[in-house]
């Protein structure tokens, strides 16, 4: 087993790797960026380093500040987490030169399956279906519109390096065409550092359903079954769940399968996700491989009791697979929220910053992964991911009844999240149902949100409360004011001034 | 002491007349005239836990750059104003229309990562003037009203902070 | 299905209640004496109402306040949790006088099963073992002393009353007998409002094991599964798990069959727990029932995947046990520790206080049931248990791995707990093994503790901290401190002043 | 800067120099003489983290009732005199001994329920003095020392605070 692990990643994700380091005995080493020098998981490593400044291109994306680490460290592995260098063949190879063991697949396998336009070769080789689309990158717009016309609208550009649906974009017009191309080229430069874009076909009302698949280096690859994440904002997963609502036992022994069959036709070695699309036949599409640990992994571990990032570093220590997981059977139901820092009441926009305090939940059923604490600066420099928080229940029924009773304790200050926008789904009939796809949510967010049906009570709770704050912030401001009777008087002139500072109503 | 709370949220806004009469650590507290059995502590700063004939609320009082409160309950969010009831001058949240002169402020720091208008160029409501860059994310700012640009403040690859003005549509 | 609970109780367990009324769809109703107004169970429930003093006499221990609350809030059900009267049949009486239905077993059922000495009464008739001892409570010294001529010593004091650990004395020698006698009499009545005590065989390193049954109010009673609570400091548990490390099928068998048998002869319905000794050769003795929820029942939740205090809820709402439950499987392994704000440096000495900063440990595996927050003072009235941490894990070596671990993340400042205690527990060999008894801990507190190995730059960096702290102190107090150098010249004074009002040294 | 810093933990007492010049919000940092690559920033109020040689370590400082420090780690606590070198007087923790006078307080706020010992009477160094119940718990306060009950200042069913007087053995 390893002594020392390298930490190529920040946030929530290098806690959950360190912790699993920390339950196996071995030692962990984080780095971190010139803002990310208070971060959770800097805190809680056993060593951690400087790689510079905040810019991800100088920091995280940076291979060769990496290796220097590892070395000074003497770390004998490296975890790269999910998102930044974790799909880059480039590191793994790096890794070899410098003899330190990547916990991933090798780069040829990467190369083979993680590709967006490779893997649908290889899926086109192994009989597993997939969307009709481009087998290439896109050079010019001539040749995307050539495509069009072969398949028809509405098709869809993605980044040939990417995933989290970063340089991702639908085109429904060909007048479109030209403005999604450079915005989608640009947001993947920008998020991966390679803009290539190619072009599939846009299926209507798919769900997303993805199979989570492990191999170990002695040629056994199992599958851990599925999970679902068809709800999606602007292609960004928001919520994913194990069992999916859709599955029975034959569909998901065949997309097993067909995820097994790539897996080892690809030549490929530790965790890693076969994406699909499910169309409302229950036949199923090949979209993509992940070629490594995915965000949305929690929901699978609580189902099957695995451990999966233990299973990563066993994997690339050379352990076998114990035959027992091959027939591991899920238990309940699980479903993950991602709580980002952004403004679902101002469009979506980020929202970096201090938190001024938050309340966690807890209690039965519920698992928080996270990267945060009260008194900590969100930086503007990264995802906005603060945290997912998990639930797990006997039934789908009791798993969405736990997560809204816990986001209904999920309190934070200073900073805006989306957790407002959970509660409004987890409220909606359709998705109680399961009757989800995976623009079900951008469909939702354009019909009128009635608010919740509040109770008078808490309006007038709300009403009271900005009164009294009012009354405390005004004793407090004025010196004299301990007696009560004499702080109206100065806090009327500060009211004052600050309303006519006060020029826009939103 | 009195105040006038205007509560507004996207069901809508609502007034309220609070009188408040503090003796010791507890509050007397009157809603619109009349007296309410409340029960108001402070838990943390900024943090009040308010028994409301029963009811266990909690809010969450924020000041924003504009001099107005955001108020958290569990569940919900408004944008409060609170005066002192002689300053009251009839002035409420959510009057003012969107005429004249309209700024386009950034909603967050960031990056302009592309620039869709030129000054004088014929923009509608709703319309992407510009696309911000911020945790990863582009996110396109549009314009708040039919008009002209009047003026454009900001240049592609230009950094801005939270707040900052980036146009003038007239 | 209930519409409205009132919750009989503080601190986690009501925390832990309300949860589930909130996951059900019922509203919750909370109590609370004049210093618990900020407490985290108030905070979360639906409603709150004062019911007096901090002493629990004047307060918790009131059923004619809780019954007027029920009344005024219009309450159809009330749940006891665990202590204050969760074991007193004059609650439930008092709630079927007013309509309510209490969330546990009959008056007469817990005075069949409850009382530890009418339970023996029972175990014998039920063909259950149990261990040697009176069956009724001890009026005078000469009784206790004619009953040690009979069986021999050690024996046990007990509170007929009592539970968790209170009222509860070993008496070694016959001179101690009387002061034993008074010291159990006492704080059973302090802690119960009943000083009546009785007195049992005391087994030498026997293990503790319970059985966790259920009962429906239709004659299913079902058996789920032991938990091993042998780990215990002056007779209060302060860490369980499930599986037992001791038990075989065989032996699950035959004391769960016990438990049933016995929970049957009493009439028994809801949730209850079966507590025996089982010495060196597997042969178990009854020991006593609790007639209610216990502390430990998450770790029977963490491997059944059953919700307890729902299933409580269901049965005292006339639903049946689907028989589904009768063959539930446990997976994994649970395992919770006790953390109480006591100082375990210090002879376990109660540590009441305000919260200064805490962080809590998250992540795969953890689960943490609390009343507690940052910022909130524990007061000096009740228990000192402020959180279960609770550590689910494939394997007993995962789970103590996954505990280890998050005990490492988890810090409080303001107030002392007995973390440090349970990082010592969970490294020792004899632990790890399983080898554990009732007096096991005892045992283990008497031998020389040496401080865990501790890397020399861990007191490096307590060291230089210390400094910086005492630095930046100094600074903030200098008014003319900004620049740096000028800040020595006053500070010095500042310590010179502090040094001398020491007088004393630890 | 120039501090003198005593450990003392249960393991035994230790002596460290450790002189600090600041720049900027980066300290310089000597220990026992010698330079130390240590990076070291405030988490939250009485939190640090000190990167040491890479080593990641977390400080949490208290200051307890008799202006000593409680310094807490992840794994194990100390307690810390620190003191400019200048006022250095070669005082040192845990050099008193239990002699003379010992005052017994009490260690957490409680009430007393049992006063075991009369005043005059004669004790063993760890024999049981008084019975203080607090958060229901039961604890019984022992003599430091051997030797005879000089004065009993508290009586049974009376309320006592944390730190305060409960008797004199001398």
């Amino acid at each position: 087993m390893f002594r020392k692990i390298l930490i190529a990643n920040r946030g929530e994700i290098a806690v959950r790797i360190l912790r699993a380091c920390r339950e196996l005995g071995i030692r962990s080493v984080a780095v971190f960026s010139e803002v990310d020098r208070k971060s959770l998981h800097v805190r809680l490593a056993d060593e951690a380093y400087p790689i510079g400044p905040a810019a991800s291109g100088e920091s995280y994306l940076r291979i060769d500040k990496l290796m220097d680490v590892a070395r000074r460290a003497g770390c004998d592995a490296l975890h790269p987490g999910y998102g930044f260098l974790a799909e880059n063949p480039a590191l793994p190879r790096a890794c070899a030169d410098a003899g330190v063991t990547f916990i991933g697949p090798s780069a040829e396998a990467m190369e083979a399956l993680g590709s967006k336009t490779a893997g649908r070769q290889l899926a086109r080789r192994s009989d597993v279906p997939s969307v009709p689309g481009t087998n290439d990158p896109i050079e010019t717009l001539q040749q995307a519109q050539a495509l069009i016309e072969n398949i028809g609208l509405p098709v869809l550009l993605k980044a040939v390096a990417g995933g989290g649906g970063k340089g991702m974009r639908v085109v429904n017009r060909l007048s479109d065409l030209a403005a999604a191309f450079r915005d989608a080229s640009s947001e993947a430069q920008n998020s991966f550092g390679d803009g290539r874009v190619y072009l599939e076909k846009y299926l209507v009302k798919p769900r997303h359903v993805e199979i989570q698949i492990l191999a170990d280096s002695h040629g056994r690859v199992v599958s851990l079954g599925e999970r679902e994440c068809s709800v999606q904002r602007r292609h960004q997963k928001v919520i994913e769940e194990a069992p999916s609502p859709l599955m029975t036992s034959d569909l998901r022994k065949k997309m097993g399968d067909a995820a097994v069959r790539l897996a080892r036709a690809g030549g490929y070695t530790n965790a890693g996700t076969v994406e699909f699309l499910v169309d409302a036949n229950l036949d199923f599409y090949f979209l993509e491989v992940n070629t490594r640990l995915q965000v949305e992994h929690p929901v699978t571990e609580q189902v099957t009791g695995l451990d999966l990032v233990k299973l990563q570093i066993a994997i690339a220590a050379g352990h076998r697979l114990p035959f027992a997981w091959e027939t591991i059977t899920p238990r309940g139901h699980a479903m993950e929220v991602r709580l980002y820092a952004e403004d679902p009441d101002n469009n979506f926009f980020p929202s970096p910053g201090k938190i001024l305090s938050r309340h966690a939940p807890s209690g039965p059923g519920i698992r928080l992964d996270e990267g945060v604490y009260e008194g900590w600066t969100v930086p503007n420099d990264y995802d906005p991911l603060l945290s997912k928080l998990i639930a797990w229940g006997n039934s789908r029924e009791e798993t969405i009844a736990r997560l809204r009773r816990s986001l209904e304790e999920y309190t934070v200050t200073g900073i805006k999240t989306n957790a407002a926008l959970f509660r409004r789904i987890l409220a909606e009939p359709e998705f109680v149902r399961g009757e989800i796809h995976t623009t079900w949510l951008d469909e939702l967010l354009l019909r009128k949100h009635r608010a919740p049906t509040l109770e008078q009570g808490s309006e007038d709770a709300a009403a009271i409360g900005a009164a009294v704050w009012q009354a405390m912030q005004n004793a407090a401001a004025s010196p004299t004011s301990s007696s009560g009777a004499s702080e109206e008087v100065p806090s009327r002139w500060k009211l004052e001034g600050r309303k006519q500072q006060v020029d826009r109503t939103p | 002491m009195k105040f006038e709370v205007q509560l507004a949220s996207p069901a809508g806004t609502r007034n309220y007349t609070v009188e408040l009469e503090r003796s010791g650590d507890q509050w007397r507290i009157a809603l619109n005239g009349e007296p309410v059995e409340a029960d108001l502590v402070e838990i943390a700063p900024n943090t009040l836990s308010i028994l409301l004939h029963g009811e266990s609320h909690e809010i969450r009082v924020t000041r924003s750059s504009d001099g107005l409160l955001k108020i958290q309950t569990g569940l919900r969010e408004f944008t409060a104003e609170v005066t002192d009831q002689r300053s009251w001058r009839g002035r409420r949240l959510g009057h003012v229309e969107a005429e004249g002169r309209q700024q386009i402020t950034a909603p967050m720091a960031g990056k302009v990562v592309r620039v869709l208008v030129k000054s004088g160029e014929k923009v509608e409501v709703g319309q992407g003037l510009l696309v911000v860059e911020a945790m990863k994310m582009q996110n396109e700012i549009r314009s708040t009203k039919s008009g002209t640009v009047e003026r454009l403040l900001v240049q592609e690859g230009q950094a801005v902070n939270a707040s900052e003005t980036l146009a003038w549509i007239s």
